[in-house]
């Protein structure tokens, strides 16, 4: 019934994603949308599928609901497969008593007689709130080639930057002799994209031994890293070019928004031979109408456009009324700007409505993100300010 | 409503669809920006409960199957059952068949030809469709009345349709009972047959067995309108958009008429979804200097020109410069710097090279063929 | 993406079933095997889809994970559906806290967002532990029929084994005026089977108000029920006809399985109309070797058979050695009996070994089931006694 | 390994196959009580990592249609690719063909045919198979070695069959390289080919290619053999059981080895298990008076009667009294009371009546064609 695999994806799907604030007071982070089409969660599924690993582990404890039916039978990324596929893993109970995941590692921990099921050699260790594109059987092929027990795949930033990342220190032919999280005076620019692979009878020592420890927190980078490092095991940087993004914040996700319409952000998602698939919504193709107009934008099936649109980017069955404005905003699917609104460097949620002649956001204080919360109506004339969010209706006498 | 089966007819010999069929049979053909015609059918059927459809295939159906898969994006992937490709050519002497004549012709040869698949499929109600009639109906109300009415048959028509010839017309009394059927031409107050009857499974199985007895050709001006007197025919008007697929202009003023607003929300009317082939394609992007309106785009278009009164289909690059008007653009159409097309409908995966200037009219859109570089 | 649905099933899939003592050790009790082929769950699971409901909640909080890759994406029971289809629905976290489910109403109140994304008019609320075969959607028909508010399924037991039930005392029309839950002086012969349909507006109501109430156990035998009688709800019985056994004991669980083998005891599962359908093993057909002996019995898929097998059910890969004796036994998935053992009045799980000449429970104590856990060895000329359940291996030596 | 596809021929002109082959195409003819002839090649390549099979199809493919389905109980249902039924009559003047003469025979008509499928699989290897061949290899070791030996192509070969006529028999050297091919008849020493070959996918495009050119008729005696001095053919040997069906009496002969314990543990091998369709048929049911001694049974049987040295397949009946010996009851098969087989191939849905007797021979197994009532 269930066939050996060789290697076993599981991306923690994580905790509520809270620095996205009103974006995900009801979806998990890894469900928020993305790019006109998709959701953050599609990325790392793609990637497994494109990348010929078609077992997957969802990890999660919070919103899975969502999660689960957005998933499905994981059709729409071609993970309905009779051996494997993709499930979705919440915290369970055995005999007695049940725990949720205390850390990341605790959370591969408890699923451990899920991944014994494949007899897999590898583990790939993925989370689910990075957009990239990712060929993971290159990763693995180094890892073997390198004869590693953990491969971490790391990504060359700034100087600057470095200081906010956990840093991998390398030996010249990329063995990893130290990590320092988030150091303050940075000795590498190797950045950790959080992308491991363990050889599978390893990791699992490791997580045992790592569970009884009492004083751990049970955590990939604070716990597991470090204590492999400290016990000689064979641990290599693997260096990942092309576009990789972190979009935990209101800040980092309109960002990777707007890199889809920089044709040289490296961000290329139009690319048959590695698409990025995503639950498919069953809607027309779009109209644009005589006096509507879209320039430098995205824009998805099922919207319909009578105002003006520019550096946007607009997921499917957006309306755009007459006279109404969107500039460097995200539109999620089913918002709808009336008649002489003005949106502007603004994030709007599903389903919200933005009534006549309401402003939303400006560009006076460029990266301040205005963001309106899913399935709130916000009424005619309204202005909310740069940098606000939004959580409720706001009525139009207001 | 689990306890109907829908059949559905994609094949058709329409000569007069030109190129467009050439490389497909009519109810494949692209249409909408996203859809084959037989999309509109078959999702009709999907949503008003049919659990089986059969799509009676003859010739050219290479890309139906392309497109249809195991049928799985209209939920029609079944252990047992779902969505059914039924070959006519797949006719094999069983039992079942044994000694009927299926050499006749039409939708009656295609009946006889799948007998066992209907006989074996065991729902009480069947939709016949056909797969070039583009229309959304939501089917449900039509069986409610049709069990309701006791009629033996409740045929979907509206007023007719005009550029056809050899549509089916019929003439109905107060009640709204069909009192005559002809072909043709159609006399002053009648209405034309969409294609879509409802009725009992039994009743299917009674109507082909009289029209092989008889050696019946014609299934509607053959077996149904010798049966008048005694059959029932029940005959219900729809007043949304209907196209039905049988010359290229008529295809080509059809697929304009989506750029109205009405005939995109009775058409694409949320409550009862279109599907079709998932193809994972990204949104559309918009370059700086794109000029686009009163047009209908799919997903995965390129867009760096001008686009005015058309129609794009999926992954169609339109090029700086590019001006393109009252056209269609199919799937993958790659339309070059510079160029002019005005009344042109570029099938699928066409190429139009920098600096080319094409032009048709209203009354005769120029077809540039599949695959074609001009 | 999510469409509308008339009803909506819920399936208590329960706790660990600990009456079914070493066989829930490591399995949930809807995953425990029955009948050569099946395992309980695919019972109700096969009746939906056979009566056209496609979405189905499994309601579980005891080892999800088997139960997850038993049903993986849900096509064996055609249940692979894009809208709808199955899902295993776990406690999760909301927010901050999450909690374990409280009771059987509870665990419908924590999934109220999954049945409210399909809109259904009707909810069914099925348990996981019975063998039977009902088409709901005429217990559906009748429910609507008689314009209830709940319709409680309920089936004819002798008056002797009224008391052991729940008990629905109804007027001529089949209105529910009473319930008593195990009488000892019992007024009506009707049992309730655990299975309800109700309107979903209403039982939503309730479900609401339970979880409001602190002094509530959250069930809905003892809480849900009693008190939508108490307020004048429309509650009908449905009366059933058939085969129904629940087999939540040792003894129930062998019974069930004898019936398998008895033309009249109204189980029979091979009705092409019907299928029971199951997770397939891709296993070859059995074989029965020149000295091989099998009566009055079923035989799955891949067994291999030299010794003689008598009113016995034996599922997919099961072994018996030449001069081996099975006798009045169910021996499940990959069980191997060697040569001169004699098995009789017993229950083997899966992939256990009987040693040569060993001896198996004993048919002079009869009603005394003997029980061996699945994955242990019991060695050769090892006798275990009649009634004995032993759950670690026994070696030879002893 | 994924970077492996397969393309499986699953048409043949065996007439010898007699009647078993009237209703179905050698590869669909049932074989072993639950499976179809190609199952075992089918997933001999899924085993092997392959994620696109290719199957070419004939004649007679409707009940292989049926079989395979989306190819799910293969695991082969796939957004893209997975299983791909290829008819060669779906041939299409396409540009890629075009020009190109598709009259020739056999596996070289087969290919051409299907040149884009091969094109537009994009991966780096194929394994070519034959759905006739019956047999339980594991694929992947024969793949490393074939990427390790640096040879051209990889051939899986075993000792004659005997029986055939028209096999592919090789001449090899020490070092395994094949020196030889030749048909119809065998000299000493030489190797037999199983029809399996694993090269390069640009390699196979590159044969096609020269068979284009040369305007060869044949893949094996004339393509490879004609380019034998330049090309490098490693053959390796297959040493387990196998089934190549011709004949109605290999076909029986094979049948019955299934009942040596070593053949079946060889073919049903666990850790390369053999897919076929699944069917949700009960396990079998012994009655109180049944009999059954060395027989391989399926699932959903319900036996009553004598049973010795036969093959029953899923859903057979046998009624009390009756004695089947020496015989293969196909699926759904009903053996009424006090009837007496031996020797006899009943195909599916047989009726043999109460108080019948049939007897045929080993070297003469009497068919009882499909669906009949005897």
């Amino acid at each position: 019934m269930i066939k050996k695999k060789t290697c076993v994806a599981m991306l923690l799907a994580g905790g509520q994603g809270s620095r996205l604030y009103v974006l995900t007071t009801n979806v998990a982070k890894p469900a928020v949308p993305f790019g006109g089409k998709y959701r953050i969660i599609d990325f790392p599924l793609s990637n497994c599928i494109n990348s010929g690993i078609d077992t997957v582990g969802v990890l999660t404890q919070y919103e899975p609901l969502q999660l689960n039916s957005y998933i499905g039978n994981g059709h729409a990324w071609d993970l309905d497969r009779m051996s494997g596929g993709v499930h979705i893993l919440p915290p369970y109970m055995r005999h007695k008593s049940g725990e949720w995941y205390t850390g990341t590692a605790n959370a591969i921990y408890q699923n451990i007689p899920f991944i014994e099921q494949y007899d897999p050699e590898y583990v790939l260790i993925l989370s689910g709130d990075h957009i990239y594109r990712m060929d993971y059987t290159k990763m693995i092929a180094y890892h073997a080639e390198k004869n590693a027990d953990c491969t971490i795949s790391v990504i060359n930033v700034s100087l600057e930057e470095a200081s906010r990342f956990g840093i991998m220190n390398t030996t010249s032919d990329g063995v990893i002799y130290e990590f320092e999280e988030k150091p303050k005076e940075p000795k590498s620019t190797l950045a950790s994209m959080g992308i491991y692979v363990f050889n599978w009878e390893k990791l699992r020592k490791y997580l045992e031994e790592d569970e009884a420890n009492k004083e751990s927190s049970n955590d990939f980078g604070k716990n597991i890293i470090p204590t492999m490092l400290a016990n000689g095991e064979k641990m290599v940087a693997y260096e990942f070019e092309g576009y990789w993004k972190d979009v935990g914040t209101i800040d980092s996700l309109w960002d990777a928004n707007m890199d889809m319409l920089a044709p040289n952000s490296g961000l290329n998602i139009d690319d048959p031979d590695w698409r990025i698939y995503t639950r498919n919504l069953a809607l027309p193709p779009h109209y644009i109408s005589p006096e509507g107009r879209s320039s430098h934008s995205m824009v998805a099936e099922g919207c319909e456009i009578e105002g003006c649109v520019e550096d946007s980017v607009l997921f499917g069955g957006v309306k755009v009324g007459r006279g109404a404005k969107v500039l460097y905003s995200v539109l999620m699917n089913g918002v709808e700007i009336e008649e002489g609104a003005t949106v502007e460097f603004s994030i709007i949620a599903e389903n919200t409505k933005v009534g006549k002649n309401a402003t939303i956001g400006s560009d006076e204080e460029i990266g301040k993100i205005t963001v309106l919360a899913a399935n709130i109506e916000i009424g005619d004339g309204v202005t909310v300010n740069a940098g606000d969010m939004v959580a409720e209706n706001i009525g139009g006498g207001q | 409503m689990n306890d109907v089966m829908g059949l559905l007819f994609a094949y058709s010999d329409s000569k007069r669809m030109g190129q467009l069929s050439v490389p497909r049979t009519t109810s494949s053909i692209p249409f909408g920006g996203n859809y084959r015609a037989l999309d509109f059918m078959l999702s009709n059927m999907v949503n008003a409960g049919c659990r089986d459809v059969g799509v009676v295939l003859r010739e050219g159906y290479q890309s139906l199957l392309d497109h249809l898969g195991s049928g799985r994006d209209w939920d029609l992937s079944r252990k047992n059952g779902g969505l059914v490709l039924l070959p006519p050519f797949g006719y094999n002497p069983t039992m079942e068949n044994r000694g009927y004549d299926a050499s006749v012709k039409g939708k009656m040869s295609a009946l006889i030809n799948n007998l066992s698949y209907i006989r074996n499929t065991r729902k009480k109600y069947v939709i016949l469709g056909e797969g070039r009639v583009i229309l959304n109906i939501r089917l449900e109300p039509f069986i409610d009345e049709h069990i309701r009415s006791g009629a033996d048959i409740t045929m979907v028509s509206a007023a007719p349709l005009g550029e056809s010839t050899r549509g089916i017309y019929v003439t109905t009394d107060e009640s709204s009972r069909v009192t005559d059927i002809n072909t043709y031409h159609s006399s002053p107050g009648q209405l034309e047959s969409l294609g879509i009857y409802i009725l009992e499974r039994t009743a299917l199985l009674d109507l082909i067995d009289y029209g092989i007895v008889n050696d019946m050709s014609y299934f509607e001006r053959g077996v149904l309108r010798t049966l008048l007197p005694e059959l029932h025919i029940h005959c219900k008007s729809h007043h949304g958009f209907v196209a039905k697929l049988q010359t290229i202009e008529g295809y080509f003023n059809s697929s304009m008429e989506l750029l109205d607003r009405n005939v995109r929300r009775d058409l694409f009317n949320p409550d009862n979804p279109i599907y079709t082939r998932v193809r994972d394609f990204v949104a559309t992007y918009y370059g700086d200097e794109s000029d686009v309106t009163n047009s209908l785009v799919a997903d995965g278009c390129h867009i760096e020109g001008k686009v005015e009164n058309s129609i794009l289909f999926r992954g169609v690059h339109i090029a700086p410069g590019a001006v393109v008007k009252n056209s269609i653009v199919m799937t993958n159409g790659k339309i070059g710097k510079n160029t002019f097309l005005n009344y042109i409908i570029a099938d699928k995966l066409v190429t139009v090279t920098d600096d080319s200037m094409l032009v048709g009219s209203t009354r005769f859109p120029v077809v540039i063929n599949k695959g074609h570089t001009v």
